[in-house]
């Protein structure tokens, strides 16, 4: 379905998807002219930046070793690297639709590789040893009286999620918006966020542990006996506490990056809460589509994270498998891995390994891999369902054409031509 | 062009909608249905399966489980070490097909998430299917029955079930579910429990959307998995759905999960009452069932019923996961070990057998385990040797603990069913229940699905094991190995319903939702190949 | 006589050397043996393409000798019999054991012992993270069993055991003991942060000396000494376990989780005491 | 004169047997607890078991390295013996300051649980550890904690092994029993004499005249009842005593039975020496001792 209308000689995209952070703002009104967007009405300076930044869309559509090349000899040098390995690596997919993801798993398969979507281990596995008790954006929106950001800064990361989801909008439950809610912020530094708090805890580094454990034991009614905890003095703990007790439905949105054990740590509060009030967590993920791709390869699979085909085997999981990054000998980056610098040359140490990059960057570097194709920008040149930190799917839609090929067609390409080599 | 033949020669049909009984004929099929044999005698099949010996099926077809979305999705996330009981979509698929079935619905998907929903089923393979679109604890529902505006009302459920590509309207704990989500510990306990905010009861919800679905001439019914779930003593709740639901069409979810006698806190006092419960089943001819049989191993609790969530995570001690879905459901999930040592199992291991047992009607009681929630589909197999081999049956009730070995009607029970009974409430049962004409039978005209079995002694392994499954006309299975993964058909309803409803509709949902209104409806190209059922 | 697989190659893809156990092999001709499908990469590959095979496993004996680095899952599954490595492993070695011994010269790498029902394992090198753990999702860790290790461990020692003993003589990473359900962990170096958090019951040794960094949710017990570490030293020795300095005068005892049920006891050296 | 070595045979009986280690801070704590355990335990005519200190221990012979002594359990099944020794371990024992208790024999498929048992006076804050093949429970007490094992092995062992020394001269029988005590206690392994001192001088015979009583004096053997009652005593004798013998093994009980005789018959004083018996109808074990000297007794 296409929901633009054209005015004069510009095209006028309405509620359009930005992702450029996890908030996946849905009401982004897009006017194009040509190839070229004039404006990204409602979206926020990190969203302008997406839609805005330079595209430029010359250049060669493919490097290999550096020079430039079509597209046709790239796919086929990434499929010749790819079908010889014998422990290829699928990595990345943060920026591509469902469409790509599943382009991904296939090729993995074919290809018997591995694939890893990055990011976000200590969620997952927290998720597998105590459960989640979440929400859509929408309720948060709605019904939570008390939101308590955790070692986050949304005010900078996720510039609308106040103003749209956690703090400002009034509601039937919450009709007086702002005023209704109570915004407490825990953190280790000043940050913008902790500035609006109604209550701030600045706690000491590197002591989240800590903090959440005693947390948890004050909910649970644990006596500690301690006069401070991660620097924090036990009454302002209790202050909190008392806070979490007072609350109707509460909400807790912590780094959607975060690691170790602080993670399980807010998820088991969050649970216990439960047993006293209604309590939910979110982590608050960056932008593209992670989430998708986790969705994606569970369903797929059977198995979130990171899996690996081997032949005559169904997709095995490697959350507990091999080192695969070391034991790889061929990599595959699909573009959106924050872990590979798709501006820069690699390294002589990641040359070991020889690497295709998929890329949307619209500077890639020519040396960033042995084999880089470009791609259609996500988000702005692609179509297709996007995930939203919580979960909840999206349309999103090309409000300008590329002359570069989806990842799904650069995949598809690629398995194709390795399907060509083995048959 | 000349259209190919597949033709099924000389095997034993059991049709139980078009009156066949095991009786030998042949099938013809073509363009994916199920044909008249071509009268000109020339014309040879491109294919002759010879099936003398064999018994003939429709496709099965599983009407109440949960496959796909994002509750599954979660639970494939959380349960790694269960992806047996849950696998991919891929596994999915195949496992159904080789099981013998070739449609399923899945019974609870969050119209906010029916997009995912959607890219999951048409990423399982082999099977027709759809699914019902969770409407208990809507908040426009709710406000249109507090307004007392049944025809606004009627218009949102078909605009509901058009923008998400569902097939039909679920009930899933109605108000108890948003009550839960507005407090601690909230939750409907009777039909006339006020819902907060709204103003209104789970009975009036499940009498305005039961009378809705009606109106729309929908082929299924409301779908209702009513109050207190698993709870003891939830018979007189469930009792007072069914007769709440009176006048109307209505399909009764997984009744085995509702027909526990017992009163709050002792255990001891557990126990059945699908007496009466049957009593009024049998009585009323506008209600159909599925069981929810659960059998005895692991399992995942898996609902919209998010208060149920809480209870079994915390009852088990287990993970468990939650999601609140705004403005129209919650979710929950979490881990279940059945066990025939425990008495509170075994009651339910028996209740459930007692419903197929003393149903007088099999066309409107439904084989299901409520997949996953009772224990997977592939214990069908194991189900049908349960109702079909009494000895068998009596032998595992004698395992059980005492009370319930005494105490249950089972032990008095020596109904064992026929191959055409099984047939009925595997495929042509479910089939009418949700008003497929084209599936669960193998006249003229319908789609060709199709199951041979090898007759066996031990219809375990006849069940378990088909010599041949069709699907649309195409082999998909042959002695258990996969011969072509074929591509399902999404099922969904397109109702006309009362457009001028859109303009206030679209004012509440800016103003409700966090997505906006435009990106709500899934697209007809997010669905794959599909089908509009009348 | 033993099996005597030696590596001769030095690739470094990954091979999976699942099923190569005494239990399986023994008594399978040396042309099978040759022949047993182990896994390469991404192929699967008769065990004489990776490894040179001298000997016979009728003694329920398998040496492993060369380039064992990636070389994963020795001796995973076992019920009986004996595996010795002269080298370093690869992950998951020895994981899901019921029965029988495996002796280590060198390194392991992560998951050694992970959800091992019973038998013994001794490394004299160090190992990688997740000895003795629960895999992803599970909700038991090692529920029988020893594992030694000479040298130091990673992160995540023991997670959701249920019974066993995990000896590590020199340090260990974070979170040792995560959640753990019942057994013995000793550790004989420095220890990582927040060991024991969510235990349920079972001991955690901490006998590096020096401050240990546990969680607030312990309560310290007092100074005590106990016989039953006498007896569990009685039984490492014993088993070849030696080369630590066991504590001889009192120790400190801290009860927790108090999140998770408490039963759980940390034992630390004389004013070892709180980070 | 040569004292005599009577030509008779001891009647035994098979009983069912468990050696508890029991360990404490000092040699004087573990030997307290010991003794405490093996009370009243000397006939199970009327006691629930016999029980006797069977030796110190040095503290390296011990499972925790600390002073401890060894006691031997005899009754008669191994439910008896279970019952037995879970109150003896539980009231004598775990009640004993710093006192630890283990099992001392292999623990097979005929083992008792006595730790297991105990293990609920821990209330709830009793641990379990698995150490090698073996299970303790830790209980927590008022000096710390008792640590007992779970369950322990047990043997058909003999009880009833006996030899009675006969004398002219009370003083000088007595001595003479006392170092055929002492002897056995020394030099033999694996028995405990369970009655006062290692010595019995009520020595009894089966059936009394009072239907409620299973055994009565031995009339053949009170000297007082010379001349009234059918006596086995030599003609000049006016005392005897009785020295009872339990083993794990026969062979236990035959070689300290050996070493006793050997021992009293070359004491003055002793008239001679012999052995109860049921005249063989009431226990399958029959100690000759004539042929136990040959066997075991050494080379005069």
């Amino acid at each position: 379905m296409d929901p633009s209308r054209t005015v004069d000689d510009r095209r006028i995209w309405p509620d359009s998807v930005c992702t450029a952070c996890g908030c996946l703002c849905d009401d982004i009104v897009v006017k194009v002219k040509g190839d070229r967007i004039l404006e990204a009405q409602g979206a926020c300076s990190i969203g302008e930046g997406h839609f805005l930044g330079n595209r430029r869309g010359d250049g060669p559509e493919a490097w290999i070793h550096g020079e430039p090349a079509n597209f046709d000899e790239a796919v086929e040098r990434a499929a010749i690297l790819l079908a010889g390995a014998s422990c290829p690596l699928v990595i990345g997919l943060q920026e591509c639709t469902t469409e790509g993801h599943r382009a991904a798993v296939e090729l993995a398969e074919s290809i018997g590789g591995g694939l890893e979507v990055p990011g976000v281990s200590a969620t997952i596995l927290s998720l597998q040893s105590v459960g989640e008790v979440t929400c859509t954006l929408g309720e948060i929106q709605n019904r939570a009286d008390f939101v308590l950001i955790w070692r986050a800064d949304p005010v900078r990361t996720h510039p609308r999620l106040f103003s749209r989801h956690v703090l400002e909008p009034r509601s039937d439950f919450l009709p007086g918006g702002r005023n209704d809610r109570f915004l407490a912020v825990v953190d280790i530094r000043e940050t913008t966020t902790l500035k609006e708090a109604d209550l701030a805890i600045p706690m000491d580094e590197g002591a989240e542990v800590e903090a959440l454990w005693l947390l948890r034991a004050l909910v649970k009614g644990i006596a500690i006996e301690a006069e401070q905890i991660a620097g924090v003095a036990l009454k302002d703990w209790q202050a909190l506490v008392e806070r979490f007790r007072a609350a109707r439905y509460g909400a807790i949105l912590y780094d959607g990056r975060s690691n170790g054990l602080s993670v399980r740590g807010i998820h088991s509060l969050v649970r216990e809460l439960n047993e006293r009030t209604r309590f939910v967590v979110m982590p608050l993920h960056s932008g593209g589509n992670g989430v998708g791709a986790r969705n994606v390869l569970t369903w797929r699979t059977g198995l979130p994270g990171a899996v690996r085909f081997v032949e005559g085997q169904g997709p095995l999981s490697s959350d507990a498998g091999l080192p695969s990054a070391t034991a790889a000998d061929a990599v595959l980056v699909v573009s959106g891995n924050p872990m590979v610098m798709d501006n820069e040359p690699t390294t002589e140490v990641r040359r070991k390994i020889p690497r295709v990059l998929l890329t949307g960057n619209q500077e890639p570097h020519p040396q960033a891999a042995e084999v880089v194709i470009r791609t259609a920008a996500f988000g702005i040149e692609t179509s297709g369902t996007v995930y939203r930190m919580d979960g909840v799917p999206l349309p999103l839609r090309a409000v300008v054409a590329s002359r570069f090929p989806t990842v799904e067609a650069v995949l598809r390409s690629i398995e194709h031509r390795v399907r060509e080599r083995r048959a | 062009m000349i259209p190919e033949f597949l033709k099924i020669a000389g095997g034993t049909v059991y049709d139980p909608a078009n009156g066949i009984d095991g009786e030998v004929r042949d099938l013809w099929m073509s363009g994916g249905k199920i044909v008249e044999a071509p009268s000109d005698f020339e014309t040879r099949p491109a294919r002759t399966i010879d099936a003398k010996g064999l018994v003939v099926m429709p496709g099965g077809v599983d009407m109440h489980c949960h496959i796909v979305g994002s509750k599954v999705n979660a639970a494939r996330m959380m349960c790694p070490e269960h992806g047996e009981i849950i696998p991919s979509t891929t596994s999915t698929g195949l496992r159904y097909a080789g099981l013998g079935y070739t449609t399923a619905f899945d019974a609870a998907i969050a119209p906010l998430a029916a997009r995912h929903a959607h890219e999951e089923l048409v990423d399982t393979p082999c099977i027709d299917r759809g699914f019902f679109a969770l409407m208990g604890n809507n908040h426009y529902i709710m406000r249109a029955i507090r307004q007392n505006e049944p025809d606004r009302l009627k218009a949102f459920v078909g605009w509901l079930l058009g923008a998400s590509k569902g097939f039909a309207a679920k009930l899933v704990n109605p108000g108890g579910v948003e009550n839960w989500k507005n407090r601690p510990e909230g939750n409907a306990r009777d039909l006339e429990t006020r819902v907060d905010h709204f103003e209104v009861t789970p009975g009036q919800i499940l009498a305005s959307v039961a009378w809705a679905a009606d109106e729309l001439r929908l082929p299924h019914p409301v779908h209702v998995h009513t109050l207190n779930l698993g709870l003891p003593g939830n018979w007189t709740t469930t009792l007072q759905t069914m007769k709440r639901l009176e006048g109307h069409r209505a399909h009764m979810a997984h009744i085995q999960f509702h027909s526990y006698d017992g009163g709050d806190g002792d255990e001891s006092t557990f126990g059945s009452k699908v007496g009466p419960l049957v009593e009024y089943l049998n009585d009323h001819p506008n209600l159909t069932v599925d069981v929810g049989q659960i059998v005895f191993g692991p399992a995942i609790g898996m609902t919209a019923d998010g208060p149920v969530g809480h209870f079994l995570g915390r009852l088990y001690g287990t993970k468990w996961y939650s999601n609140d879905i705004e403005q129209e459901t919650g979710c929950g999930v979490a881990p279940i070990e059945y066990r025939n040592t425990t008495a509170v199992h075994a009651w339910q291991w028996a209740i459930g057998l007692e419903w197929f047992l003393l149903a007088r009607d099999p066309w409107r009681i439904a084989m299901s385990t409520d997949h996953p929630n009772g224990g997977s589909f592939l214990a069908y197999p194991r189900i049908i040797k349960l109702l079909m081999d009494a000895t068998f049956r009596k032998d595992a009730l004698a395992a059980l603990p005492a009370e319930v070995r005494e105490r249950s009607v089972l032990r008095d029970l020596d109904r064992q069913y026929s191959l055409s009974e099984i047939a009925i409430i595997t495929r042509a049962g479910p089939a009418r229940m949700l008003g497929l004409t084209n599936k669960g039978h193998l006249g003229i005209g319908a789609d060709a699905d199709v199951t041979i079995y090898t007759p066996d002694p031990d219809p375990e392994v006849m069940f378990a094991l088909p010599r041949y499954v069709i699907h649309r006309g195409r082999i998909v299975v042959e002695q258990g190995e996969i011969r072509e993964a074929t591509r399902g058909r999404t099922l969904h309803v397109a109702p006309d319903y009362d457009r001028g409803v859109e303009p206030d509709l679209q004012k509440w949902f800016e103003s409700s939702y966090s997505i906006r209104w435009r990106n709500y409806p899934v697209e007809a190209d997010t669905i794959g190949e599909s089908e509009v059922v009348p | 006589m033993a099996l005597l697989l030696r590596r001769t190659d030095e690739s470094d893809l990954p091979i999976e050397v699942i099923g190569v156990r005494p239990d399986r092999l023994r008594g399978m001709p040396p042309a099978e043996i040759g022949r047993f499908p182990i896994r390469h990469g991404n192929r699967t590959v008769p065990l004489a393409e990776v490894f040179q095979i001298k000997g016979d496993p009728s003694d329920e004996r398998i040496d492993f000798e060369g380039n064992l680095r990636n070389v994963h899952r020795i001796g995973a599954q076992m019920s009986a019999g004996r595996i010795v490595v002269d080298g370093c492993t690869g992950w998951h070695l020895a994981a899901q054991m019921s029965g029988g011994t495996i002796e280590v010269s060198g390194d392991a790498g992560d998951w050694v012992g992970a959800e091992m029902t019973n038998g013994h394992v001794s490394i004299c090198g160090s190992v990688g993270d997740l000895v003795g753990a629960s895999y992803p999702g599970s909700r038991r860790g090692m529920t029988n069993g020893t594992i030694l290790v000479g040298g130091s461990a990673g992160a995540e020692i023991g997670r959701s055991m249920r019974r066993g003993t995990i000896a590590i003589g020199g340090a260990c990473g974070d979170h040792a003991g995560l959640g753990m359900i019942a057994g013995t962990i000793l550790v004989f170096g420095s220890c990582g942060r927040y060991p024991g958090a969510e235990m349920r019951r079972g001991t955690i040794g901490l006998f590096g000396g020096g401050p240990v960094p546990l969680l607030p949710t312990f309560r310290r017990a007092g100074r005590f000494r106990p016989q039953f570490l006498a007896l569990i030293e009685r039984e490492l020795r014993r088993t070849g376990f030696a080369g630590v300095d066991w504590p001889s005068g009192k120790l400190d005892l801290y009860h927790g989780d108090l999140l998770s049920l408490g039963k759980g006891e940390i034992w630390t050296r004389e004013g070892g005491g709180l980070a | 004169m040569i004292p005599i070595v009577v030509d008779t045979f001891a009647e035994a009986f098979p009983m069912t047997a468990a050696r508890a280690i029991l360990t404490a801070d000092t040699p004087a704590w573990a030997e307290t607890a010991a003794r405490t355990m093996s009370g009243y335990a000397t006939s199970v005519i009327a006691c629930d078991a016999e029980a006797a200190l069977e030796r110190i221990l040095d503290p390296a012979e011990t499972p925790d390295g600390r002073p401890g002594c060894s006691v031997l359990v005899f009754a008669f099944s191994r439910d008896a013996l279970e019952k037995s020794l879970t109150n003896r371990v539980g009231q004598c024992v775990m009640t004993c300051p710093t006192s630890a208790c283990y099992n001392g024999l292999p623990v097979a498929e005929k083992s008792i649980v006595v730790g297991g048992r105990l293990r609920y006076f821990g209330d709830g804050w009793q641990i379990s550890k698995w150490i090698g093949e073996r299970r303790y429970w830790r209980i927590p007490v008022m000096d710390g904690e008792f640590l007992c094992e779970e369950a322990f092995g047990t043997v058909k062992g003999v009880a009833g092994g006996n030899l009675i020394v006969m004398g002219n001269d009370p003083s000088r029988t007595l001595a003479a029993t006392e170092s055929a005590v002492q002897a056995i206690r020394a030099r033999c392994r694996d028995v405990i004499l369970p009655f006062p001192g290692g010595i019995a001088r009520s020595g009894s015979k089966v059936g009394s005249k009072y239907r409620a009583l299973r055994a009565s004096t031995n009339t053949a053997f009170a000297p007082m009842l010379r001349g009234v009652v059918t006596t086995d005593l030599p003609a000049e004798a006016t005392c005897a005593y009785e020295i009872v013998i339990d083993g794990l093994t026969m062979e236990a009980v035959e070689r300290a039975t050996a070493v006793g005789v050997q021992t009293a018959a070359g004491q003055p004083g002793v008239l001679g020496v012999t052995a109860g018996n049921y005249g063989g109808n009431l226990g399958p074990f029959h100690i000759r001792l004539l042929d136990v000297l040959d066997r075991y007794g050494e080379p005069v």
